[in-house]
């Protein structure tokens, strides 16, 4: 038993109609003759078969549209029909059947539950909006769950987003104009580049603004072309350094001479962290295993949601706690300097995509690639110099911050544990906070809850 | 021998230069011939192959009819057929009379064979504009070649490469387009020594600068280097970077120019709209975003058929000044 | 795998982690996580590329033992032994 | 032999009589040819040669319906008597250059059907390694210099392969198949020109079946007697029965005879009929159903039979034989199609230039 089909009739053809029947069931046919016309968005021709023997079935109605590949009829019993290769072995119906349906018509998907018109019908919590209003929204930072839509139906639309992030920014003034390379500049020096005067036309702000910009001793402009010879490659690695060391120097003087630290300290036992850690990177691809950092990190986030009082900036005399917890992740670059960039709601990532994105932050940071919110976002920075092999930190706050976490390196003590003396893996972990915004209690409430957190590692 | 043509001595033309490198292709290979319009008895329409009918022969210094199509094509079948033909079309605007035969067939024809039909073709040609010659033999579409993959497109704007493109061109396996801007026929100068084997990959810098990269070719070269010249006496150190190459693009010398000078000006007598111009724009801006401290500004021709008045045509073109306003936007 | 092709690999996969890291001037028994000032993320890094070219899985247990370029040759020697 | 001054044949363009046979051509017959057993077996070679192209052709639509084959495929069915008679006359030294309408010339050629069918189907075994497909056959080990599916597109080169075989001072004769459609495009009076002018070795093969596509010849030529206008480039024309293979052969060895001698440029105007549509399918609109039943009266295929079995040539198993040993090649070359590697995408831009890879982040 052979099949026809419906037949590729061109290069632009996939679905045809069959207009006629040229034969009907029980018709002798012959290799070559014409048995059916069919309609292309071209045409309407008349289709030949390919094999000889009886009409025993017709399967498609005239004026079914269906797809190349269609069975249309069989024709049985034939003679020396091989057949077409590889079209599909079918079961062989030698007595009349009910028409099929062919077999693989491109049926709809099947319908998703009908969502309610009414937005009074809607699931609590349902929000309405496009994927080009979830990614301005995400961008722009605005939880949509807040907007009322003013698009058709309750829609949250893209000008709903907009208001919403200009709103919160205040008067909502517009992106401000910097430069790809000042942009850079500025993440390599911890500048923020809103706040940096533009020079340039329409006050856009470029790399040499932010030069002038960066906090330093008088912070000069780059030393003046030399007269032009070769240009040297090194040459603007080294003022990068150099800018990037006054920069520093800058912010940590200011650290110093504004901020009245305190400093707290605890010692950790990271027998649980250091087994789960272990047995999860034996269970896991080697691209999927964490470091004894990711857990540190993690446990520094979830406290500082437990103690907003950390998490947050002083200025203008009063303290503002961040929306969000932003670690800011202290990163050494190669060839000297320091950078901190936010690891951004570093409390809501799971282990695995904390770890992902510090990674990913670290690389960007080293190749001078961080975006802006990076660049100035964080709430409370984390040093962590156990790769270091340095025991204790004692940090400098990060002004406008109030805190500074730091972690040393996790290594084997003697402990008492029960009454009995056995070798743990501890870490030390350090408070550096700004007295003017919190005491003493509330940083060790801060410690406490890093050290019950790293308590229960599944948890993090 | 022609005023010029000296050893070592003596200034040499560029069209002398490029009639040297014929004749030298033409002794040291007898698989080259040249054919297009005029090249024998009347010396080339712009005077390049003068001469070189009386020492090759009608047989390799071949005249043609007015058939672009067919002697380009019959030049794609000669060098199938393992002849290296030097194609000469008069100009740029002509050339569109056998643009099926250079697309169709001479920049298709190995990947449409598997590999089995490299074309070793060159066709000269002329392009651009500045000899008040109207709006059918000055356009510079020398982009709408580089458009096309499985070409090579070159724009000597040196002497030297005037002199020294022709052999590797010849050399390469597959079509190459030189186009030899017509205002650049009768620039001279002391053609030095060759240093060594010519290659066709790389973009040079013809002046270095670390203010910002000037990125040009063919004939805007003269008035980008003139630019240079007159920004350097306001304290402005432009790089000149002339591309040599118009497909493949030399992304490397590119790039690591504006990471230098973070400000890019684009110089291309083109017109603008979808031109080499914007592709070398966009590739700035895909490769050196993070280096750009300022928007990459285009000098091209403006959007208008060459006109015939003097006054029209320059205004129609870039001008040396208007490459130092556009450093200016660049910079300030 | 033979002992010259491991360290090639130890040396490629140093520099793929670390671009422009000065790979031939370190001594075959240098430590170069110090050498090179490599922090715990550029040696996982090290590790997973490590593990990926040698088509070796490298446990946490077996980190000792790559500090420096002759030990880790050794090792990849003996686990492809 | 020396070659005979241009002869103009002035037909009805249109049909032929039906059942009466057109001989265009002058010269010999096959009656007085004392090597009775030779020619006889040299027209079983020419029958299954064209058996070949039209079964293959067949099954070509056969896997197209059934959508194994994609794109574009123009069929000769009906003009094989052009594509075998032809190359009975070339040696593997001369070059072919072809039109989009080009399996016949392709297996005729010496091209085998694997290689051609497994281009069909995009593999990496197609004579083009799957790059060109159905328009773009080609075979640079038999001088086979591609479909060309620019109409006239072809005739350019043709004259630069016969060019390079001239200066180097060798005796190939370079052929370039083009349809009726060609005539109204420049790059065949341009090419026609210069090969006349440079005297090349150059015989231009006009398939004439009467139609560009869908416009018929008189729709689109003022002056519809091709082999005149071509002789009025001061080359040697002639008209022939496209559909006679023995008049095909007979005509273009005496030109390709000519050509080799330095006689310059020839061409043959070859009269014939595609029975099927221009590409694979199409309503037919352009012609009628009786005009195409005409046409296939005089089936190149059943002609040759027909004289074969009047001069006792053919015994009654061999038509059966020859069928059986056709069906067999192609069966094999649709199955090898059918197991041939595809082409890594990783090699998408291999052969866009000699070397390795064009850099074009």
């Amino acid at each position: 038993m052979a099949e026809f089909t419906m037949p590729s009739l061109g290069a632009d053809m996939d679905e045809g109609t069959l207009v006629e029947w040229l034969v009907g069931p029980g018709d002798l046919v012959r290799r070559g003759d014409p048995v059916a016309v069919v309609e292309t968005a071209k045409s309407t021709i008349e289709v030949e078969c390919f094999d000889t023997g009886t009409m025993t079935k017709l399967l498609v109605e005239p004026g079914t549209t269906v797809p190349v590949g269609t069975p249309l009829a069989l024709i049985g019993p034939a003679g020396e029909r091989r057949p077409a290769p590889h079209a599909p072995e079918k079961g062989e119906p030698s007595e009349p059947v009910e028409p099929r349906t062919p077999p693989e018509p491109p049926s709809p998907p099947p319908e998703p539950a009908p969502v309610p018109a009414s937005p009074a019908a809607r699931p609590p919590g349902h929000v309405d909006a496009g994927p080009l209003v979830r990614h301005l929204a995400e961008q722009s930072d605005v939880d949509l769950g807040t907007l009322h839509g003013s698009g058709p139906g309750g829609r949250v639309t893209r000008t709903d987003v907009e208001h919403a992030a200009a709103a919160r920014t205040g008067a909502g003034p517009p992106r401000a104009r910097v430069t790809p390379l000042a942009r850079r500049l500025a993440a390599e020096l911890g500048v923020d580049p809103a706040t940096v005067r533009g020079t340039g036309r329409q006050s856009a702000v470029h790399a040499s603004d932010v030069r002038r910009a960066a906090p330093g001793p008088s912070a000069p402009a780059p030393p003046a072309s030399a007269a032009p010879g070769p240009p040297s490659a090194a040459r603007p690695a080294e003022d990068r350094a150099a800018a990037m060391r006054r920069a520093i120097a800058g912010l940590m003087s200011r650290a110093n001479r504004d901020i009245p630290h305190y400093h707290l300290s605890t010692t950790v036992d990271m027998a649980a962290a250091t087994d789960w850690l272990h047995e999860h990177n034996r269970r896991s691809p080697i691209g999927e295993r964490l470091l004894p950092a990711a857990l540190l990190l993690k446990a520094a986030a979830l406290a500082a949601r437990e103690v907003p009082e950390l998490n947050g900036f002083w200025a203008d005399d009063h303290f503002t706690a961040g929306e969000g917890v932003h670690l800011g992740v202290a990163v050494s670059l190669r060839g000297g300097g320091l950078v901190a960039p936010a690891l951004r709601h570093a409390d809501t990532l799971a282990l695995p995509r904390l770890m992902n994105a510090l990674k990913d932050l670290v690389t960007r940071a080293r190749t001078g690639r961080l975006r802006g919110s990076e660049v100035s976002g964080a709430t409370i920075t984390v040093t962590d110099l156990g790769d270091q092999g340095v025991e204790t930190v004692f940090g400098v706050i990060h002004p406008p911050q109030v805190a500074l976490v730091g972690f040393g390196r996790v290594t084997d003590r003697p402990c008492a544990v029960d009454g009995l003396l056995g070798v743990r893996p501890v870490v030390t972990a350090t408070l550096s906070a700004d007295h003017r915004a919190t005491d003493g209690a509330v940083g060790s409430r801060y410690l406490t809850a890093v050290a019950r957190l790293l308590q229960k590692p599944e948890h993090l | 021998m022609g005023a010029g043509g000296g050893k070592g001595t003596g200034a040499t033309t560029y069209r002398e230069a490029m009639r040297e490198a014929l004749r030298e292709a033409l002794r040291s290979d007898d698989r080259v011939f040249l054919m297009g319009e005029d090249v024998g008895r009347y010396g080339g329409c712009f005077g390049v192959s003068l001469g070189l009918l009386e020492e090759f022969g009608p047989e390799r210094v071949r005249d043609t009819p007015l058939s672009e199509s067919a002697f380009v094509g019959a030049g794609i079948g000669a060098a199938l057929a393992g002849m290296r033909p030097i194609v000469e079309i008069m100009t740029v605007n002509f050339s569109l009379l056998a643009l099926d035969q250079i697309l169709n067939n001479a920049a298709t024809l190995l990947h449409m064979s598997g590999g089995q039909l490299p074309v070793p073709l060159v066709i000269r040609t002329t392009t651009g504009a500045g000899r008040q010659l109207a709006a059918q033999h000055s356009h510079s579409l020398e982009g709408w070649y580089a458009h096309i993959p499985g070409l090579r497109v070159l724009a000597p704007a040196t002497l030297e490469d005037a002199r020294h493109m022709l052999a590797p061109a010849l050399a390469d396996p597959d079509p190459v387009l030189i186009f030899e801007h017509g205002s650049l026929y009768n620039a001279s100068g002391e053609l030095p020594p060759p240093t060594g084997p010519v290659d066709l990959d790389h973009a040079a810098v013809r002046r270095p600068g670390t203010d910002i990269s000037l990125i040009t070719y063919g004939g805007s070269l003269p008035k980008a280097l003139a630019a240079a010249d007159e920004l350097a006496s306001g304290g402005i150190s432009a790089e000149v970077i002339d591309l040599r190459t118009l497909r493949p693009l030399d992304q490397a010398v590119i790039a690591s120019s504006v990471a230098r000078t973070h400000r890019a000006v684009v110089v291309d007598e083109a017109w603008r709209t979808g031109s080499l111009a914007a592709e070398l724009s966009a590739r700035i801006a895909e490769e050196s975003f993070y280096d750009l401290d300022a928007p990459v500004e285009r000098v091209c021709s403006a959007e208008v058929p060459i006109p015939y008045a003097r006054r029209l045509e320059e205004a129609a073109l870039p001008q040396t000044a208007d490459v130092v306003a556009a450093v200016h936007r660049a910079v300030d | 795998m033979n002992r010259t092709d491991a360290l090639d690999m130890v040396r490629e996969s140093i520099s793929s982690v670390i671009p422009g890291a000065d790979v031939a001037a370190l001594a075959p028994d240098d430590a170069f996580r110090e050498a090179l000032d490599m922090d715990s993320l550029d040696f996982l890094s090290f590790v997973e590329v490590l593990s990926e070219r040698s088509g070796i899985r490298i446990e946490d247990e077996d980190t000792p033992r790559l500090t420096t370029l002759s030990g880790s040759a050794d090792f990849l020697v003996a686990r492809t032994r | 032999m020396s070659v005979a001054r241009p002869t103009r044949t002035r037909k009805d363009p249109a049909l032929p009589k039906s059942g009466r046979r057109t001989r265009a051509t002058k010269g010999d017959t096959d009656a007085g040819t004392p090597a009775r057993h030779g020619a006889a077996g040299h027209r079983t070679d020419l029958l299954e040669s064209m058996l070949r192209i039209r079964r293959f052709e067949e099954r070509c639509v056969e896997l197209y319906s059934a959508a194994r084959i994609r794109g574009f495929v123009h069929l000769c069915i009906g003009e094989e008597a052009v594509a075998v008679g032809v190359n009975a006359t070339l040696t593997p030294e001369d070059a072919v250059v072809s039109t989009y309408r080009e399996h016949g010339h392709a297996l005729a050629r010496g091209i085998p059907a694997e290689a051609v069918m497994a281009e069909m189907y995009g593999r990496t075994t197609g004579c083009s390694g799957g790059r060109g497909g159905s328009m773009h056959l080609f075979d640079a080990s038999r001088r086979f210099y591609g479909g060309n599916a620019i109409v006239a597109g072809g005739l350019p080169l043709a004259a630069g392969l016969a060019l390079a075989d001239r200066m180097r001072g060798q005796e190939h004769v370079t052929c370039c198949f083009f349809g009726d459609g060609a005539f109204a495009e420049g790059e065949f009076h341009e090419t026609a020109n210069l090969a006349a002018l440079w005297n090349l070795p150059l015989l231009f093969l006009c398939e004439n079946n009467l139609y560009a596509m869908g416009t018929a010849l008189e729709r689109h030529e003022a002056q519809t007697d091709l082999a005149m206008r071509a002789a009025s480039y001061g080359m040697v024309a002639w008209a022939v029965d496209g559909m006679d293979v023995e008049a095909v052969e007979r005509a273009s060895r005496r030109a390709v005879e000519g050509v080799r001698a330095g006689a310059g440029p020839h061409f043959l105007e070859l009269r014939t009929y595609r029975f099927r549509a221009h590409s694979m399918y199409d309503p037919d609109r352009y012609r009628h159903k009786a005009e195409v039943e005409r046409w296939k009266e005089r089936d190149p295929i059943a002609l040759l039979t027909d004289r074969m079995r009047e001069n006792g040539e053919l015994d009654d198993g061999e038509p059966a034989r020859i069928e059986q040993r056709v069906a067999d090649g192609i069966d094999h070359a649709v199955e090898a199609a059918e197991r041939a590697p595809e082409e890594p995408v990783g090699h998408l831009l291999h052969h866009v230039t000699s070397s390795p890879a064009e850099a074009v982040s």
